[in-house]
């Protein structure tokens, strides 16, 4: 029974990573850059919720829909003026840039909503389900998380699969010059797959918050930098690989927690992950393009 | 012939970096022995040259191996501790000057070590998968270090990681590593001087590696990994031996930190990914491949929020905008194309460094 | 000098006339910024206050309080800073992590130290001229470890710490070595790290697993506030020990104080407790900063008026070097006995530690509450 | 014995056999001729004799030596050099040092050595360029000596990468479509370099192209390639007028 | 159809052209021919907006697009085959071509265009699900033709359509590109095979370092002296 309540934290934790993953490896797959400054997205789009609702009192869905737009447009914002300026220059000073927002956010944050850690309401109400007489529980965090998650897996790889701007999109990633002579506006190409990514950003930050209720300036950052390392796990790039590479990642963690040494369980981690790249070097689903030479 | 003057320019640009940092390094001693430098600046001097180590360590990485490695700060960290558990269980043993010399050579050996050791796995990766993995080694390392306690009494030395109390040391017992409390009273032997000569040495080896036989192989494996093969270079091995050197001078850089304040521990903000990242900041906002830069970026960047101070709490948020205008000043090509227009190069900012140029 | 240029806003304009220069040094950006944001805004507080009633022995204050992002290396350099406009006493830092660093400092330069809340000996150990308003970790874990022995709370104790924080496996350290001396058994002991604060399920559920009936936590609020939130979600409700980091628990934004419901704590503040010192300082704390101030800024606050009595009795004026201000306060502080926000009768032997009575609170109905 | 010995080469993609039963034996000397129609197998039999794929079947000797699926560098050691189709310099680097990085293997002096510039460095350094120009030179390339490679034009960058396999002093040069992008005249120019390098340092040369007036100008013989399998064999004329060729591969 | 007046184009410090003008008619194949780095690539760049010039204009049926957008202009119905191929090598041989009709929305245009390609290139039917980074150089080449004729454009511009294709398949491509021409289509061609491009050309322009040195009908060019030396290798 020990093992089935840490394996369902596991997922629990794992599926917040999954969603904040895919967001990740969304913006990554297409425009090939690391969005270090996704996890303070994550975080600005959790202060929205919590104003929305515990200032204003609105629903919790009208919060997550209002804190979806606010996101989308500060994805959009963000591109626009510390990104695209640097489209042509190496992905290095793309991701240096990120990290300048990152901080960016981080400092604003801290001036607006103050340095106080706020509690945050969940917006799943549901209490969850009870297993094994009472044994056994699932949150409604959980299980909500984690269907959200998989609709989201389903729905992204619908969307570059089969609608005009997913294709798009794929181009946009394999050779954007080429891209431009097929008639794909890149520009556009991009700024959607970042309203798109940060949107994704609202809802993770919804629900991270809702599993683990204290939201302050600093929220994002730890679990940005967590998700992105289920990103590569994963495969980056990799729709599917965000899912699984989350919760994988949430799993292992709760697992070395809980039998091997919760002091070293980061560690653990950690090493799981570069054995695990060690293998399959480019992540679980990442497919490995050899090139022809 | 071409040959010489092409040779003799990178060379002068070294000279010219290392006359700059001679000149400043007179100026800051002149000013410190008339009294006229402030406390702050003092206390800046040995950390910033130990950021610019770290940094040119990386650069070497990042700008000619070509490879992303988000876990420098852990070779930092090894340098560091290795160096001042060292310095702290002989100091009573050993002089001053042999220890500290020994402790160099044994914090930048233990990070050239790790170097050596994590790269055989790591370089077998490529791109964000092998930048992962490095933070991923960066992460581990300073997580062992938070669980490592090792204290010495009458009865000899005990290690454990799990908590001070099951060393099971005498009450004469002292604790040399306290987890998370890390070393405390680490001989401050690093000097202004020390820092200084040991940046030259630095530039010095990075410049001489890249222009040698072994550095230009390392230039070609990045440019072109199997056109590097088919010309018959060990791939494996140059790209281990970048890596290595690339952590022995970030463990240096260590030492150097360690061996000028106090207290010690590894916390993410100086060992961890934070500071990795930082690191990295150095590297690009200086000049991929620019050593020189390296060194400007990383004494720019450490002052720039010092001396933000008077902003309060606008400080870091100040910070990170400038940190995204410098970025897009130096990088965005509009912007690069708007500054060859009105002669604002690099360049002419700087005097008479170069962007690209072959080295 | 040009006071205003290098302080951080916070200081008083005291244009060139003579005034005692205290610093202050803390995290107010970063992850721990609530913490010293709240120990700022105390010293602020007091500061104006003392300046109203006309200043210590008939000098003004200038206060000066800068960022450490609770980073050991940027402390030090805050700290050169402060020593650059021309600080005499120093009362900080915040965190305990970089006072091991400052500390190593100010005792070199013979700087005056009062910390109000880093509670590490790794700060004061070594150090004659550094001292605490906070109890010290020893202090802490030992006097938690007691009082649970002596009431009876518990008889199988689960931990849960921070194991990358000086501050918190300090605690964990002592307390565990007392409970071994006095026989209370532990029956689980778990940590997190900075990197993986948010999930304290696998904790508690061992903790759970392991039986224990309370839970000795002595970590900050903020983690504290969701490990309250994730025990209740499983169902788990052991008696929750926090010690002084938790203070502040009921004041973070739309926090379920039900949850809170039965925590101990050991804390040596309590906002709203009765008396008129309290009620003065937490309105105007909360008119002038808004939010309730928690146990860092009564230590604080309490700080600034040790260092006035300390000051006066010595009979000093701010013409002293730091160094003479520095000599004379060792000697006094340790005959000083000071009545305050956090303690009656505090005072202080050589070791820089305080001594004053620790209060366990228990929360009763979303408030402290005193147990005895 | 022959230089160059391939028996029952075979290599497959997934489903695709992408050479099949692929012999071939070149002579001390000879220039010879790899020819055949788009995707017929003719880079991927140089990327098996290069160590870059891993051939399924079959056997490679150099000079006797067994080569097969040894590695890229390794096999390098042992004498085979090539270019590739797609142009692949150190583009980053000066046109001499991407020759230098070609001379890696000929001058030896340790990393440390290079770091702490000993005397020895100098010396060999000093050679090295003498090397490095001298091949240039062949190419009418030593006055472009300290431009990047990249900033070269198309033409000079295919001869670069030429000068760069011939400083690592092989046996056997393979070159995949030298001429590819080239105008009738810098062709031209390019068969008479290619035969006065088989001269001057006595390699061995086996190439691939699509242009006729080349091949048929210097190649003494021949290999056919279609669909991974060897169509015909034997002198340039001979080939050349075989019916079969004609039809799967020349036209008219 | 197409103009192209004073253009002038630099890289940093390099001018790679030095202010050429020349037009395409309607319905006409041109053949732009020069030695290596004589800008013939810039050219086509410049036209389909992958490059801005330093000055000049380029008129697409009088539309100045000098200014527009790249991507833009494909709408306007122009399709580039670029040098080195540019196909994506992650995708599939089919993605690839769909990639090309991404301006189309017509299922049964889209449709016919697919029919057309692979009626052209029988061997890109065979390998449709094979990616594209796998195929061999002239694979390639013949995927990237067939996914600009997706877009079923107006004006086609070619750099160097026949590089790396055996010499069956250079005659292939010769007949393919008249055959475009025939249902209507505009032809911009970059060759080094001056003499094989002449031959399907109207008309020909010749660059050298920057400049047009010569221009006029193909036939006489074919038979001009130094033509023949310098570019047709007699
Ligand atoms: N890595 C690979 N995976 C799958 N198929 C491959 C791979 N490499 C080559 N092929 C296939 O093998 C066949 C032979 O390719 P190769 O590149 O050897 O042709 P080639 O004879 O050099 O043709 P070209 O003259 O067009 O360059 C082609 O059909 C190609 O698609
Ligand atoms: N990205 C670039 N940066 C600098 N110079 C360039 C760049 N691209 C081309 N050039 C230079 O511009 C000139 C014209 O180049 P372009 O590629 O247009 O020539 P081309 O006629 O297409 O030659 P080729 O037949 O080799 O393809 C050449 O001198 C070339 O070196
Ligand atoms: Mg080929
Ligand atoms: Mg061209």
């Amino acid at each position: 029974m020990g093992f089935l309540t840490y394996l369902i934290n596991g997922l629990s934790l794992g599926s917040v990573y999954a969603i904040i993953a895919l967001g990740y490896t969304m913006v990554y797959g297409i425009a090939k850059m690391l969005n270090f400054a996704h996890g303070d997205v994550i975080m600005i789009g959790a202060y929205v919720v919590f104003m929305c609702m515990a200032n204003s009192g609105m629903p919790a869905v009208l919060s997550i829909v209002i804190s979806i737009v606010c996101c989308t447009a500060l994805g959009m914002i963000i591109e626009k003026i510390a990104y695209k300026p640097l489209r042509k220059a190496t992905n290095l000073a793309v991701l240096i840039t990120a990290i300048g927002v990152s901080y960016f956010l981080q400092n604003m944050a801290l001036m607006l909503f103050g340095s106080n850690p706020v509690s945050f309401t969940s917006v799943i109400k549901w209490q969850g389900i009870s297993l094994a007489g009472g044994a056994l529980k699932i949150t409604g965090n959980a299980i909500i998380t984690i269907i959200t998650c998989v609709v989201i897996m389903i729905v992204l790889m619908w969307f570059v699969k089969n609608t005009k701007p997913g294709q798009a999109m794929r181009a946009v990633s394999e050779d954007k010059e080429a891209a431009i002579l097929m008639g794909i506006n890149v520009n556009a190409t991009i700024s959607l797959t970042f309203a798109i990514g940060s949107g994704l950003a609202a809802i993770a930050g919804a629900l991270l918050c809702s599993s683990y209720p204290s939201l302050t300036p600093y929220t994002g950052s730890m679990p940005g930098i967590k998700a992105f390392t289920a990103a590569v796990f994963g495969g980056i790039g990799s729709i599917p690989g965000a899912l699984i590479g989350g919760l994988l990642l949430g799993i292992i963690e709760i697992l070395a927690k809980a039998y091997i040494s919760s002091q070293l369980a980061d560690a653990i981690v950690f090493a799981v992950l570069i054995i695990v790249l060690l293998v399959k070097p480019t992540g679980i689903l990442g497919k490995q393009i050899k090139e022809k030479v | 012939m071409n040959l010489y003057k092409n040779l003799n320019k990178s060379t002068q640009k070294l000279l010219v970096t290392i006359g700059v940092i001679v000149v400043l390094y007179i100026v800051m001693s002149v000013m410190e022995s008339t009294g006229n430098l402030s406390s702050l600046m003092k206390g800046l001097l040995v950390p910033v040259c130990a950021y610019s180590l770290v940094a040119v360590g990386l650069n070497l990485c990042v700008g000619y191996l070509g490879e992303l490695s988000l876990g420098h700060a852990g070779f930092m960290c090894v340098g560091a501790f290795s160096s001042a558990f060292f310095s702290r269980v002989f100091q009573e043993t050993i002089p001053d000057v042999p220890r500290f010399i020994l402790a160099l050579v044994i914090g930048t050996a233990m990070a050239a070590l790790f170097g050596f050791l994590i790269a055989i796995p790591v370089l077998r990766l490529r791109g964000d998968y092998l930048a992962i993995v490095t933070l991923a080694f960066g992460e581990i390392i300073k997580n062992v270090i938070n669980v490592m306690y090792i204290g010495k009494d009458s009865k000899g030395v005990h290690f454990s990681i799990k908590d001070q109390l099951s060393l099971g040391m005498d009450i004469d017992g002292k604790m040399l590593i306290n987890g998370p409390q890390g070393i405390t009273g680490t001989p401050r032997q690093s000097t202004f001087t020390i820092a200084v000569l040991l940046l030259i040495l630095a530039l010095v080896v990075t410049h001489n590696f890249v222009n040698s036989r072994t550095g230009r192989a390392v230039k070609a494996i990045r440019d072109n990994q199997i056109a590097a093969e088919t010309v018959g270079l060990p791939v494996t091995k140059y790209k281990l031996v970048a890596f290595t050197i690339s952590a022995a001078i970030a463990g240096l850089g260590g030492v150097l930190y360690a061996h000028n304040i106090n207290s010690l521990t590894a916390t993410t903000n100086n060992f961890g990914y934070n500071m990795s990242i930082m690191i990295l900041v150095y590297v690009v906002l200086g000049g991929i491949g620019n050593f020189s830069g390296s060194v400007i970026a990383a004494v720019v960047l450490t002052m720039l929020p010092e001396l933000l101070r008077g902003l309060s709490t606008y400080r870091m948020l100040i910070y990170s905008i400038v940190l995204i205008v410098l970025m897009l000043f130096n990088w965005a090509p509009a912007i690069l194309k708007w500054r060859d227009d009105h002669g604002l190069t690099t360049a002419a900012i700087l005097g008479k460094f170069k962007k690209k140029e072959v080295q | 000098g040009s006071d205003k240029a290098a302080t951080g806003g916070e200081s008083v304009d005291t244009s060139g006339e003579l005034t005692w220069r205290i610093g202050g040094i803390g995290p107010i950006t970063g992850g721990a910024a609530q913490y010293g944001q709240g120990v700022m805004n105390a010293i602020q507080l007091a500061v104006d206050e003392v300046n109203e009633a006309g200043g210590i022995n008939g000098y003004n204050i200038s206060f000066n309080f800068q960022d450490d992002e609770a980073d050991q290396q940027k402390s030090v350099n805050a700290y050169n800073t402060l020593k650059d406009w021309g600080m005499q006493i120093l009362e900080g830092t915040v965190t305990s992590g970089a006072g091991q660093a400052v500390s190593a400092e100010t005792y070199a330069d013979r700087m005056f130290m009062l910390t109000p809340s880093a509670s590490s000996t790794d700060v004061t150990s070594g150090h004659d001229n550094v001292f605490q308003v906070c109890f010290s970790d020893p202090n802490q874990g030992k006097v938690s470890a007691d009082y649970i022995k002596d009431n009876e709370l518990a008889t199988k104790v689960g931990v849960i710490y921070d194991s990358s924080d000086p501050y918190s496996s300090g605690v964990y350290q002592t307390f565990a070595a007392e409970a071994q001396a006095i026989g209370l058994e532990i029956v689980a002991t778990e940590a997190f790290t900075a990197d993986s604060k948010t999930d304290f399920t696998t904790q508690l559920q061992k903790c759970k697993d392991a039986e224990a009936d309370l839970l000795f936590l002595p970590f900050y609020y903020t983690e504290g506030s969701i490990v309250l939130t994730q025990a209740n979600q499983m169902g788990y409700a052991p008696v929750m020990f926090g010690v002084d980091g938790f203070d502040g628990l009921l004041s973070v934004e739309n926090f379920d104080v039900s949850l809170a419901e039965g925590v101990y704590l050991l804390t040596p503040f309590a906002a709203d407790a009765e008396d008129e010192a309290t009620k003065n300082f937490v309105s105007k704390y909360e008119e002038q900063f808004g939010g309730t101030p928690n146990q860092f800024a009564a230590d604080a606050y309490d700080g600034v008026y040790i260092l006035k009595k300390a000051l006066e009795s010595a009979g000093l004026t701010p013409e002293a070097s730091a160094e003479e201000i520095c000599e004379a306060l060792i000697a006094e502080i340790q005959k000083v006995s000071y009545d305050g926000l956090t303690g009656e009768g505090m005072s202080w032997n050589d070791k820089g530690e305080v001594s004053k009575a620790p209060k366990a609170v228990i929360i009763k109905d979303g408030a402290y509450a005193s147990v005895d | 014995m022959s230089l160059l010995e391939v028996t029952n080469l075979g290599i497959s993609f997934g489903g695709l056999r992408a050479v099949d039963e692929f012999n071939l034996s070149i002579e001390q000397g000879e220039l010879y001729g790899l020819i055949g129609p788009n995707g017929a197998g003719k880079t991927t039999v140089f990327n098996m004799l290069t160590g870059i794929y891993k051939p399924t079947d079959g056997m490679i000797y150099l000079d006797g030596k067994n080569v097969t699926g040894k590695k890229t560098a390794d096999i390098n050691k042992a004498g085979v050099a090539r270019t590739f189709q797609n142009i692949r310099l150190f583009g980053d680097q000066s046109v001499l040092d991407n020759v230098k990085i070609g001379l890696h293997n000929s001058f030896e002096y340790g990393t440390a050595t290079g770091i702490f510039r000993l005397p020895k460095y100098f010396a060999t350094e000093k050679e090295m360029d003498k090397k490095a120009l001298e091949i240039l030179s062949v190419f009418g390339l030593d006055s472009s000596a300290d431009i990047l490679a990249s900033n070269l034009p198309y033409g000079k960058q295919r001869e670069l990468e030429i000068a760069r396999a011939l400083a690592t002093n092989p046996k056997l040069l393979l070159l995949d479509e030298p001429a590819a992008g080239m105008n009738p005249n810098e062709t031209r120019d390019l068969m008479n370099t290619i035969a006065l390098i088989r001269k001057e340092f006595g390699v061995t040369i086996l190439l691939i192209e699509h242009d006729m007036k080349l091949v048929s100008g210097i190649c003494e013989k021949l290999t056919v390639l279609n669909f991974g399998r060897v169509l015909a064999q034997g002198k340039t004329s001979d080939v050349l007028n075989d019916p079969e060729v004609i039809k799967a591969y020349l036209g008219e | 159809m197409l103009e192209v007046k004073d253009l002038i184009v630099n890289y940093g410090v390099i001018q790679a052209l030095k202010g050429i003008s020349f037009e395409v008619n309607e319905g006409e194949v041109i053949a732009l021919i020069g030695a290596n780095g004589a800008g013939k690539t810039t050219t086509l760049q410049t036209i389909s907006g992958m490059l801005q010039p330093t000055s000049g204009q380029v008129l697409l049926e009088g539309v100045d697009i000098t200014k527009i957008p790249g991507h833009k202009i494909v709408s306007m119905g122009m399709a580039h085959v670029p040098e080195g191929r540019r196909v994506f090598p992650g995708l599939t041989v089919l993605e690839n071509l769909k990639m090309g009709a991404y301006t189309r929305s017509n299922k049964k245009e889209i449709a016919d265009a697919f029919e057309r390609v692979y009626e052209s290139f029988p061997r890109l039917k065979e390998r449709q699900n094979q990616l594209a980074g796998t195929l061999s150089g002239g694979e390639q080449q013949m995927l990237a033709m067939g996914r600009a004729l997706m877009s079923q454009p107006r004006i086609i511009l070619m750099d160097e359509p026949s590089m790396g294709l055996s010499p069956i398949y250079v005659e292939e491509i010769f007949n393919i590109i008249q055959e475009i021409s025939k249902a209507g289509t505009t032809v911009l061609l970059v060759e080094q095979n001056a003499k094989k491009a002449l031959a399907i050309a109207d008309r020909a322009y010749v660059l050298e370092t920057g400049n047009i040195v010569l221009s006029g009908d193909a036939k006489t060019l074919m038979n001009d002296d130094s033509i023949k030396k310098a570019y047709l290798g007699e």
